[in-house]
């Protein structure tokens, strides 16, 4: 009872007493905001072998559902260590000018809307913390923002945009609440295999749109490159690291919630549209020649594989897409921050400007590789086994064709993974670079090498994290394997 | 006996006031002339449910909010002259889309 | 110790040293070559312990849980490759020693060369298709890093690139056959998959042989997908040798011998596995004949040996393909090696700077002759088994189009063994560059693979004893009988022709120059390897051209112009509505009372 | 039918209350339809929705306006009402001399109108519609205090 309102409420915490911070004292809220993180990582450990539930009564009618199981101990351990992973990066002296208590408090509170989306077990509950998400996310995009330029319009784009798929998923939200009159999903659980196929069809479709937006399918994907790209690099990570992950989550968590008849007739359009994720995120990254935008876009074609896994609707390819929560938000926060340090040496993100780093930055380039790795499905990193499950999935549920164009479009992410670590670290360096190693931040570093080790270890032995999946799947009714 | 067409009478008239003129106290005015309407109204449907003593004590509560906004009105009235000496609804565009 | 942990132990310890070597780094850098080959060693030591294990139960445990349970398989198919990674893993380390001395980054190359030992290892005795086929990525991912090793030059960078995306359409090929596989069998084994592989439906089956070959198309470097091996060469050349010529490479043909049981169901597709080896041999031959960079001269030479085993594969000799991997492991690591000490002296790998060096390198020189020797196929060498072992099997097979081709990429084969040797140590001395015999540590290795060479085929016989206790289907035969049956075949007639006319051909290579002059197009054509090349580079251009012309008109303009429509109508409407908000209260009123009055109308009907 | 004659003076000061030029007029117009609506009022048997009517919309809100807008012409020191202020002051004595004489003759509707007494509105003021008299109180309050804001406002900013 008590456990489950601590988990919810200490980012709020955190973010409320960070906020009261004085602006000189930026490095205590970092600090701060990092401890709240952390013990929030910790907590999450600690609940993990139990499940709970918790009603709370809030006057009005009002009842807020909190549930703690495996697939929100996953979602729960990714955001906080994406948070965790954030703030220490951002913390790094000199600290830059407009870094304030309130930036690290945005953070937090984006902590507390994905921390709520995770635990929330009402629709309305969900859609409300959804919308807490977002809001400190767009403070975030639009205050720092690195081309003053674009700013309003990358804001609003990623605003708007985001918000019309959550306004889509409350229109299926009210649908549902109008015919079946709760919006309790333990109760709507046993109450939506009673509506017509016909209906379910439509609401499914609705309601996914916000998760459709938020992984950047085409063609709703316009608003991720420019918000990757001109925001400053905490804030990159934290949309990499939390607002990706919330995006799988809520698909892991309401593919079951439907009937599969139902999801059945999604299947293919599912399918396609990921397929044609891959292949366009796959060629804009590869004609792209700014390192964050190709990174981005290839954020956008992962989410292609993501999106696949599920539409298979095999519980290999769900497993595969809720291995992805983890490792998507390991190895996109490892590749941005490796590259990230290069591109502050250099002060420039084009990649023909770049080249020869691992000179430099051997460790960056150490990290980078291994990410890139991870990227295009390569073992012995992390990748392999979330891209393998996917395709599994994908023939296993015998749609031969759609998964061996998936698999052409591996050999696509593969071209610009190479590409990206070629133009960035391999190579003469520049003159004017040339110099001695360059020792990056504590901070980074260390960030980098959790995030290294992470990949490495899971990539050799990914047996507990996939126990953890297949539990997590377990309770929703999906038997992964024998 | 018909009081229907005074109550009418009376609206028409405070919304054409409202519509039609510019100075903010001949607004109040159209305003007090909708309300009296409404007031009236209020009795007279007493009269004909026989329940006036219901629908007095419920015109009282209405003229009393009335007087309220008046009173506001007129301490906004008093503000805006303040500020652009002016008591024409024309110089209060900052409404303005 | 428990026997069963001996092939984990076997992948454990190459693979703790790859780890340990990057922490060993920070503390004691000096050490780390020396520490590689103690793993090295104890690598090869724990490998003579294995050979005790061939037939046994193996221990095995769950990798990915209620997915993929693994474990080892410990028959000889499996075990010789797994045997040549460790052994002659441990002397390319022992020869980097000396090689690589005076590079940077060694810890980078030492983790890396180990961390291939481990996967080949893991690859080769994997008893499921998935714990192969991940190690048989991560066995590209460290051909790609190390092919890359040296970095800071943009031909070594892109070569890595060009050898990951190659091997990975390859791979994507063994992927699909491999989750095929799966989704009708519902395992991963090896033995479970091909056993229950007569179940399958046929068109699926085909589509899992088509899988099948092409992942070994892609990792054995043969036609169309050969490309990436000559640029490979661009790694240090103690990895060309182990990985590009000793032990990845072959992987491919594994992968063919492995799953046999299953191709042979598919009769069609085992007659484009003879083509594709004899038209891979021809070619590789062809090119390595015209070539005059010694270490490509030595990869198209690989590529054409790896396409005899896959010709043998295709014929139906597993085991021939096997033996000749066996022999051929042993005297191309020899010749690569050797050629690395050349280089290592001369600082350049174009033949024609090279020549007379025999008398200065005379270890160098000699070995060098019995590996190039064994290559061509020279009776007592062990080529010479091999590879009359695997055209005997074409005979048998009585697949002459096929045969004919692989005769004459035999014939390729000898002359241009000869010119290279000849080339590089016979004759005049064309450089002026001091040269001295290469240290021991790097001729050591060459000389016990040398004499690797010279006697390995004696091994036949356990091999065979050891192939068929562990079911697999072969003659036992050992190498006396060895002996007489294959100077008593057919095949030895066609093995000794075609090497006196390479001989020959080699002695009048003068007299053919008007060739030269008679069909330019040709040359001019082998010079550009055929073409390969320049198609696979116009295909990427185009590729890479789509995706431009998507990014810059399609995402630019189309997407970005959808969303600055809606944007721009938007505000459009805004403006025009925004009239309405006159900020005039009298039309604010009169909005209030028309609605009013809608209500009321409302109410009222 | 003195009701007709009442409500019919009561139109006639409205359409003078919108229609005169002069806002003060226009006020003390306002104030007499205010005078006459309380006595129609009584004519229909309401007197305390009648006394209220008299006292606050005839009485306070007549104050008020003047007062504001004495207050606004003195500043802008415009001419002062003049004849029209004793034209206004006398239309609302004769309203006033006329409230008296129908107060004087009340049982005109008695026998279709039934009566009221305050006590029974009061009671039902106090029992019945409890739940609207304290808001009313709070809006009383809001109000004052809303007045006092923009006021208070408008002094500060002067002082700056």
């Amino acid at each position: 009872m008590v456990e489950l309102l601590v988990l919810q409420f200490l980012p709020l915490l955190g973010a409320l007493i960070v906020l009261l911070f004085p602006k000189d004292k930026k490095e205590t809220a970092a600090i701060l905001a990092l401890v709240t993180a952390l013990l929030e990582l910790l907590f999450v450990f600690l609940l993990l072998p139990q499940k709970l539930t918790v009603y709370l009564g809030l006057g009005l009618g009002v009842t807020m559902v909190l549930s703690f199981d495996y697939l929100t101990a996953i979602v729960l351990i990714v955001l906080s260590f994406a948070c965790a992973y954030s703030l220490l990066y951002s913390l790094r002296k000199p600290l830059e000018h407009e870094r304030s208590p309130s930036f690290y408090s945005l953070i937090l509170l984006v902590l507390f809307g994905t921390v709520g989306v995770a635990l929330a077990r009402d629709l309305i509950q969900f859609y409300v913390f959804w919308e807490a998400m977002l809001i400190p996310a767009w403070a975030l995009v639009v205050n720092w923002n690195e081309d003053p330029k674009k700013v309003r319009y990358t804001g609003l784009k990623f605003f708007i945009i985001t918000h019309i798929g959550a306004v889509l998923t409350l229109a299926s939200i009210l649908w549902i609440y109008s015919t079946l009159g709760t919006t309790n999903m333990f109760v709507l659980q046993d109450l939506l295999p009673k509506l017509p196929v016909s209906t379910l069809v439509w609401m499914a479709a609705l309601f996914f749109m916000a998760f459709i937006v938020k992984l950047a399918i085409f063609p709703f994907h316009t608003w991720l490159p420019d918000a990757y790209t001109t925001s400053s690099m905490p804030v990159t990570l934290v949309l990499v690291g939390m607002m990706t992950s919330v995006g799988i989550y809520g698909f892991a968590r309401f593919l079951p919630f439907f009937p599969r008849e139902a999801l059945l007739k999604l299947s293919l359009p599912f399918l396609i549209a990921s397929l044609v994720n891959m292949f366009y995120g796959g060629a804009m990254a590869l004609a792209e020649k700014n390192a964050k935008r190709m990174i981005a876009y290839s954020s956008m074609s992962q989410m292609g594989y993501v999106l696949f896994g599920f539409a298979t609707l095999v519980p290999l390819g769900i497993s595969g897409s809720v291995f992805n929560i983890m490792n998507q938000a390991v190895t996109k926060l490892v590749l941005f921050t490796s590259v990230a340090l290069v591109a502050e040496s250099a002060s420039t993100w084009r990649l023909d400007e770049l080249g020869g780093w691992a000179k430099r930055h051997p460790f960056a380039a150490v990290c980078a590789s291994a990410a890139m790795l991870s990227l295009l499905g390569a073992p012995p990193v992390l990748g392999f086994w979330p891209e393998f499950l996917t395709f599994s999935g994908g023939f296993a549920s015998s749609n031969y064709l759609v998964a061996s164009l998936a698999l052409v479009a591996s050999v696509l992410t593969a071209a610009y993974g190479l590409r990206l670590v070629r133009f960035v670290f391999f190579g003469p360096l520049q003159k004017e670079h040339e110099g001695s190693v360059i020792r990056p931040p504590w901070n980074t570093s260390l960030a980098l090498a959790a995030g290294l080790l992470i990949m490495i270890i899971f990539g050799i032995y990914p047996g507990p994290a996939f126990q953890l999946v297949r539990g997590a799947l377990n309770l929703l009714g999906i038997q992964v394997g024998g | 006996m018909n009081l229907w067409p005074f109550v009418f009478a009376l609206f028409a008239l405070g919304i054409f006031c409202l519509l039609t003129r510019r100075n903010l106290i001949k607004i109040l005015i159209g305003l007090e002339l909708l309300s009296k309407g409404a007031t009236l109204a209020l009795i007279w449907s007493g009269i004909l449910r026989n329940s006036l003593s219901y629908t007095q004590s419920l015109a009282v509560i209405a003229i009393a909010i009335e007087v309220m906004v008046v009173a506001v009105f007129l301490a906004l009235v008093y503000a805006f002259h303040e500020k652009s000496s002016s008591l024409d609804t024309d110089d209060m565009r900052r409404l303005k889309g | 110790m428990n026997k069963e942990m001996i092939p984990l132990l076997l992948l454990i310890v190459p693979l703790a040293g790859a780890a340990l070597v990057p922490l060993l780094n920070f503390f004691a850098s000096r050490a780390v070559p020396l520490f590689s080959v103690f793993v090295g060693l104890v690598t090869a030591v724990i490998g003579f312990f294995l050979l005790g294990q061939i037939g046994a139960q193996a221990a095995s445990f769950e990798w990915l849980p209620g997915v993929l349970k693994t474990g080892f398989q410990l028959d000889t198919l499996s075990v010789v490759p797994a045997l040549i990674a460790t052994w002659i893993g441990f002397l390319v380390l022992i020869y980097s020693l000396g090689y690589m001395k005076h590079e940077e980054n060694l810890s980078r190359y030492y983790s890396l060369t180990l961390l291939f030992i481990a996967s080949m290892i893991g690859m080769s005795l994997a008893d499921n298709f998935l714990s192969l086929f991940f190690f048989w990525e991560v066995m590209g991912v460290c051909s790609y890093a190390l092919i890359g090793f040296f970095y800071k030059d943009p031909k070594a960078a892109s070569a890595g690139v060009k050898a990951f995306l190659t091997t990975r359409i390859g791979d994507i090929g063994l992927l699909a056959a491999i989750l095929t596989i799966y989704a009708f069998t519902g395992t991963f084994s090896i033995s479970q998959g091909l056993a229950e592989g007569s179940k399958i439906a046929l068109p699926l089956l085909n589509f899992i042989a088509f899988g099948f070959i092409l992942g070994a198309v892609g990792k054995s470097a043969q036609l169309p997908l050969h490309v990436w091996l000559p640029d490979a060469m661009e790694a240090p050349t103690t990895i060309s040798a182990l990985i590009h010529a000793a032990t990845m490479v072959n992987a491919g043909v594994y992968l063919l011998a492995r799953v046999y049981p299953l191709l042979s169901l598919v009769p069609s597709w085992l007659v484009v596995i003879q083509w594709i080896g004899a038209l891979t041999a021809l070619l590789g031959s062809l090119l390595a004949a015209f070539h005059n960079d010694l270490k490509r001269i030595l990869a198209y030479s690989t590529i054409s040996q790896l396409g005899y085993m896959v010709f043998a594969v295709g014929v139906g000799g597993v085991f021939a393909s096997q033996f000749h991997l066996f022999s051929h492991a042993i005297f191309k690591a020899l010749l690569f090696l050797c050629a690395g000490a050349v280089i290592h002296e001369l600082k350049t790998r174009d033949i024609r700077e090279m020549g007379g060096l025999q008398k200065f390198m005379p270890v160098t020189g000699t070995t060098f002759l019995i590996g190039a020797l064994a290559l061509m196929g020279l009776p007592v060498l062990n080529g010479f088994f091999s590879k009359d072992m695997i055209l005997e099997e074409g005979l048998i097979a009585g697949s002459w189009g096929p045969l004919i081709v692989a005769a004459l990429a035999a014939l390729l084969t000898a002359y241009y063994s000869l010119r290279t040797t000849a080339v590089v140590f016979w004759g005049k001395r064309r450089t002026s560059a001091h040269v001295k015999e290469a240290p021991v540590v790097m001729t050591g290795p060459l000389t016990l693979l040398a004499l690797g060479s010279l006697v390995s085929w004696v091994l036949v016989g356990p091999l065979t004893t050891s192939w068929i206790r562990t079911g697999l289907e072969a003659p036992h035969i050992d190498w006396l009988e060895l002996l007489r049956e294959t100077f008593s075949s057919t095949a030895f007639l066609i093995t000794v022709c075609v090497i006196v006319l390479g001989f020959l051909i080699f002695y009048y290579r003068r007299n053919l120059g008007w060739l030269k002059g008679k069909i330019p197009a040709f040359f001019k054509a082998v010079s550009v390897g055929l073409g390969f090349d320049i198609l696979y580079g116009w295909l990427s251009q185009q590729i890479y051209a789509t995706s431009n012309l998507l990014s810059t008109f399609f995402e630019e303009k189309v997407m970005e112009g959808i969303n600055r429509a809606t944007g721009e109508g938007s505000v459009a409407l805004s403006i025009s509505s925004r009239k309405m908000q006159t900020g005039d209260l009298h039309w604010n009123l009169l909005y209030i009372v028309v609605a009013l009055l809608i209500i009321l109308g409302l109410i009222l009907w | 039918m003195m009701i007709y004659l009442t409500l019919g003076f009561l139109l006639f000061f409205a359409l003078l209350a919108v229609f005169l030029r002069d806002t003060l007029l226009s006020v003390l117009s306002l104030a007499t339809v205010s005078a006459l609506l309380s006595i129609a009022f009584y004519q229909l048997n309401s007197p305390v929705a009648g006394a209220f009517e008299l006292s606050v919309g005839a009485g306070l809100i007549t104050v008020l306006a003047v007062l504001t807008i004495s207050f606004l012409q003195k500043r802008k020191e415009k001419k002062q009402p003049g004849a029209a202020l004793w034209l206004a002051l006398s239309l609302a004595l004769a309203a006033l001399v006329f409230f008296l004489f129908q107060a004087l003759w009340p049982q005109v509707l008695a026998d279709i109108i039934p009566e009221t007494s305050w006590g029974e509105v009061g009671e039902i003021l106090w029992k019945v519609r409890l739940f609207d008299l304290l808001p009313q109180i709070l809006v009383i309050l809001a109000a004052v205090l809303g007045i006092l804001a923009l006021l208070r406002k408008e002094g500060e900013s002067k002082e700056r």
